[in-house]
């Protein structure tokens, strides 16, 4: 039969936001794909370049749109690696809260857009609409709704209010409610076990050396964590138990694992996990001061060095490289998104042999996301 | 540090393995990492140091096994860099060396991708060097651009 | 059993949807607290009286958002008489200015409406006018900068 | 009927059924998720998103453009169908934002685009964006939203800006 070219994106409702997939077509089986992004290359690590060590914070949770407090606490972590500097307890345990926060809501919106694209349209309007309430209450912690530049390095911008902690009870046992809804209608549905079983299927013994992490290493039978790995901030206080194939709870174990179905979920699974960790970390919250006293920022320089600081994220593992040569600007941050390996050469090579129908599934269920890859 | 004892040299750096090594000998060592555990590979980085006239790659490796990070540094110079492609050990060194020659102009000996990746048409400095100024180049080109002079009048 | 399972969405048909109709309502949380919150990082409101005209906010700016205009109604005052301009097509919301600011006089305010079909309208001299407390004495409004004024900076 | 009355009488019935391009420019698209979904639900107003620039009436520029992106956001825009409308989300298209030095974003979407209605805001809050959405029905009412007459009788000034923008005049790239 004879091939065709096919190009999904910029300006497509199935690609992961603005990025290309060029796709070589045969009947409706793959046959070749490439990755075309750059749409979306801002420049960041230009820019940091040029700017001193404070006005680089509101820059960097611009990396990445969905979850953007992983990327204020691996640079926050590097430069206090680099100062030397000790953060008061009770900062550790706010920056938990928020990252557990904001993990729950990028998976919410996750799993809300991977249903959309299997054409089950009730529950992207369930879960954007639930995850609205997460950013009810970062707009209450931080000031801003999806930027909350609140991970400063030192510490957190501010405390936290009073009577938050009951509103963020108040709205993780609702989302408890509501996760026995989803299971209901996308995780437990006949329509989810046909289509996902078994595609985008990554080879087992290859996922470690593709460069896969997060929850799609999780899906692939690798319990690796970062949280647990290289404990940071208080995760090392925190009882949770990672989620990988096959310890799947009461969810059918229907393959064997590294497909789209089993990354969903662990993703599913890994949201009751980050509610357990958030009502933990209220708990044992203690009393104290929220930051240290930064220096002046107009003359803040930080002594020469390498630091590496890695965090677990929604999306997999994010790293951010800061070198350091003693002035108040960075000589060179590099950062290293998830989706980076997954949106560029693992989906590329998995989504051949895949149906045409299946293309954009296999793309959420990655969860690419386009601004870490150029940033 | 076990990258340091497989390697036989190198320095610790905060908690992670820093071993800096020559042009030609990088392979071999990244190959010993990968075979003894280092089955992770983070990323590759660039460094610009200008004053001393020469580019620093940083291949990021990590174990999973031994829980430690290992960062290789190979130094080259500014004129003409070139460093051997390693994308058949890890196959996503590709796109790192596709992004890197791009934005540094560093040339990846046996990488047949070295096609533009992020960005198009771009035919200026490789912009990541720092010899480019971000700023003078935006002056430049986006802020000559002139407004649409609307005529006066007739209600459109 | 999972066949018919999604079909219990269908009983979401009887319940009080959730949707905010946004311009007849206000949006409320989860405990009916109205947002946005004294926090949200808005529109910027600057207390001329307070303000010594530092330019300490323009310094940490790493947009290039805030410029000086001179004030000459300010003579005499302490300080200077140059009192910031803030261009919100630069400006980030990030509120390190108003960290930095060492009198105070210029905060964040919850207002964040500013809808416009002029892009001009959007660097102006922000002033007490748009503050959040309303009881501030008003005698400050006729120094408001017409942003038409900037046109050709702009 | 005469051609004004007409004219009025499809204004009033365009402004109740605008129809958005599903087209995630940059990063204020993450605010439009809940504006299309359960919490603010803007088909409240008749409007939803649509996936080919035909059958779309508002382009939504969703912050900062890079110069790839820009190519085929003109691409998408000359496909759409007048009457064609353009907001613009938060700073970065009124004066650059954040990236006002970067090398790869265009600082002024008026230069290249007409644009109707301007939302303030890093990002702009759901409410701001239903507030360019009225905002833009009412321009529609008045028959003030005349961007694509604009940029009909202005085609050969945005063409050189684009190209500019693009990079042929610069003489480095003639190639492309």
């Amino acid at each position: 039969m004879k091939e065709y070219e096919l190009f999904i994106g910029p300006q497509h409702p199935g690609v992961t936001g603005n990025m290309m997939y060029h796709l070589w077509v045969d009947g409706d089986t793959v046959t070749k794909a490439e990755c075309n992004v750059g749409y979306l290359h801002r420049g960041f690590e230009k820019l940091m370049e040029s700017r001193n060590w404070m006005q680089n914070v509101p820059l960097v949770c611009r990396i990445c749109v969905p979850e953007p407090d992983v990327n204020e606490m691996a640079y926050a972590m590097a430069v206090e690696q680099l100062m030397d500097w000790e953060i008061p307890e009770r900062a550790k345990y706010i920056r938990v809260v928020i990252l557990e926060l904001a993990r729950i809501a990028a998976y919410l919106m996750s799993i809300g857009s991977y249903a959309g694209s299997l054409g089950i349209y009730t529950l992207p309007q369930w879960a954007l609409g639930d995850r609205d309430y997460f950013l009810d209450i970062f707009e209450q912690l931080t000031g801003a709704r999806v930027y909350h530049i609140y991970i400063w390095p030192g510490g957190v911008r501010w405390d936290m209010p009073e009577k938050l902690p009951g509103l963020i009870e108040k709205t993780l046992s609702y989302t408890e409610k509501r996760l026995k809804l989803y299971d209901d209608v996308l995780f437990k549905n006949r329509i989810f076990f046909d289509r996902a079983v078994g595609i985008g299927k990554i080879p087992k013994g290859k996922a470690i050396e593709w460069g896969v992490t997060g929850p799609n290493l999780r899906a692939c039978g690798y319990g690796y964590d970062i949280r647990k790995l290289e404990p940071y901030a208080v995760y090392d206080d925190m009882d949770f138990e990672v989620i990988k194939y096959p310890e799947l709870g009461d969810f059918d174990v229907l393959s064997d694992g590294c497909d789209a179905y089993t990354r969903m979920i662990v993703r599913r699974l890994e949201i009751e996990q980050s509610i357990s960790i958030v009502r933990q970390a209220l708990e044992k919250m203690p009393e104290g001061e929220h930051i240290i006293k930064h220096p002046n920022w107009l003359k803040w320089k930080v002594p020469p060095g390498y630091a590496f600081k890695r965090v677990e994220s929604s999306k997999g593992e994010y790293g951010y490289f800061v070198v350091s040569d003693g002035s108040n600007k960075p000589v060179r941050i590099h950062v290293r998104g998830p989706s980076y390996t997954h949106g560029v050469n693992v989906a590329e090579t998995i989504l051949k042999g895949a149906n045409m129908a299946d293309v954009s599934q296999i793309l959420f269920s990655l969860d690419v996301c386009p601004p870490d890859i150029e940033r | 540090m076990k990258a340091i004892e497989i390697i036989g040299k190198g320095e610790e750096m905060h908690g992670r393995a820093y071993i800096p090594s020559g042009r030609e000998e990088a392979g071999t060592i990244i190959k010993k990492l990968k075979e003894n555990g280092f089955a992770h590979f983070v990323m590759l980085s660039c460094v610009d140091w200008i004053d001393k006239n020469e580019f620093e790659l940083v291949y990021h490796m990590w174990s999973y096994e031994h829980k430690e990070h290992a960062m290789i540094s190979v130094r080259l110079p500014r004129d003409n860099p070139s460093m051997f492609s390693m994308h058949e050990l890890f196959p996503q060194i590709e796109t790192y060396e596709r992004e890197i020659h791009e934005m540094y102009g560093i040339d990846f000996e046996g990488n047949s991708r070295l096609t533009p990746f992020l960005l198009e048409g771009w035919h200026d400095t490789p912009p990541m060097r720092k010899d480019f100024d971000s700023k003078k180049f935006a002056e430049d080109v986006f802020d000559s651009i002139p407004e649409i002079k609307e005529e006066e009048d007739e209600g459109i | 059993m999972s066949v018919l399972k999604p079909l219990k969405a269908w009983k979401h048909l009887a319940r009080k949807p959730h949707t905010i109709r946004y311009p007849a309502q206000e949006h409320l949380d989860m405990e009916g607290t109205r947002l946005p919150t004294d926090r949200l990082r808005g529109f910027h409101s600057n207390d001329l009286e307070k303000c010594i005209g530092c330019r300490m906010c323009g310094q940490i700016c790493m947009n290039d958002a805030i410029t000086y205009e001179e004030i000459p109604e300010l003579e005499g005052k302490k300080g200077k008489n140059i009192r910031p301009v803030v261009d919100y097509g630069r400006c980030c919301f990030c509120g390190l200015c108003t960290d930095i600011c060492p009198t105070n006089s210029l905060h964040l305010t919850p207002n964040f409406k500013l809808v416009s079909t002029d892009k001009h309208d959007y660097k102006f001299m922000p002033t007490q006018l748009i503050t959040k407390n309303e009881d501030y004495e008003v005698e400050l409004d006729k120094v408001i900068f017409d942003a038409k004024e900037y046109k050709e900076k702009f | 009927m005469r051609y004004e009355e007409w004219n009025k009488i499809s204004r009033i019935a365009s402004r109740k059924s605008l129809w958005m391009l599903h087209f995630c420019t940059g990063c204020g698209a993450v605010e439009l998720p809940p504006v299309m979904t359960s919490r603010y639900d803007m088909e409240r107003f008749g409007m939803g998103p649509m996936a080919t620039p035909r059958q779309a009436d508002v382009l939504l520029i969703t912050g900062y453009l890079t110069v790839k992106t820009l190519k085929r956001v003109v691409n998408v825009y000359e496909q759409m169908q007048s009457p064609k409308y353009v907001i613009s989300f938060g700073s970065c298209p009124i004066n650059g934002g954040m990236y006002w030095d970067s090398y790869n974003t265009v600082k002024r979407l008026d230069r290249y685009l007409p644009v109707d209605v301007y939302v303030g805001g890093c990002m702009p809050r759901p409410e701001g964006v239903m507030n360019a959405f009225l905002e833009l029905m009412k321009l529609i009412d008045e028959g003030k939203a005349r961007g694509w007459e604009k940029y009909q009788k202005y085609y050969e000034q945005y063409k050189r800006n684009q190209k500019m923008a693009f990079g042929f005049e610069r003489g480095k790239n003639e190639g492309d």
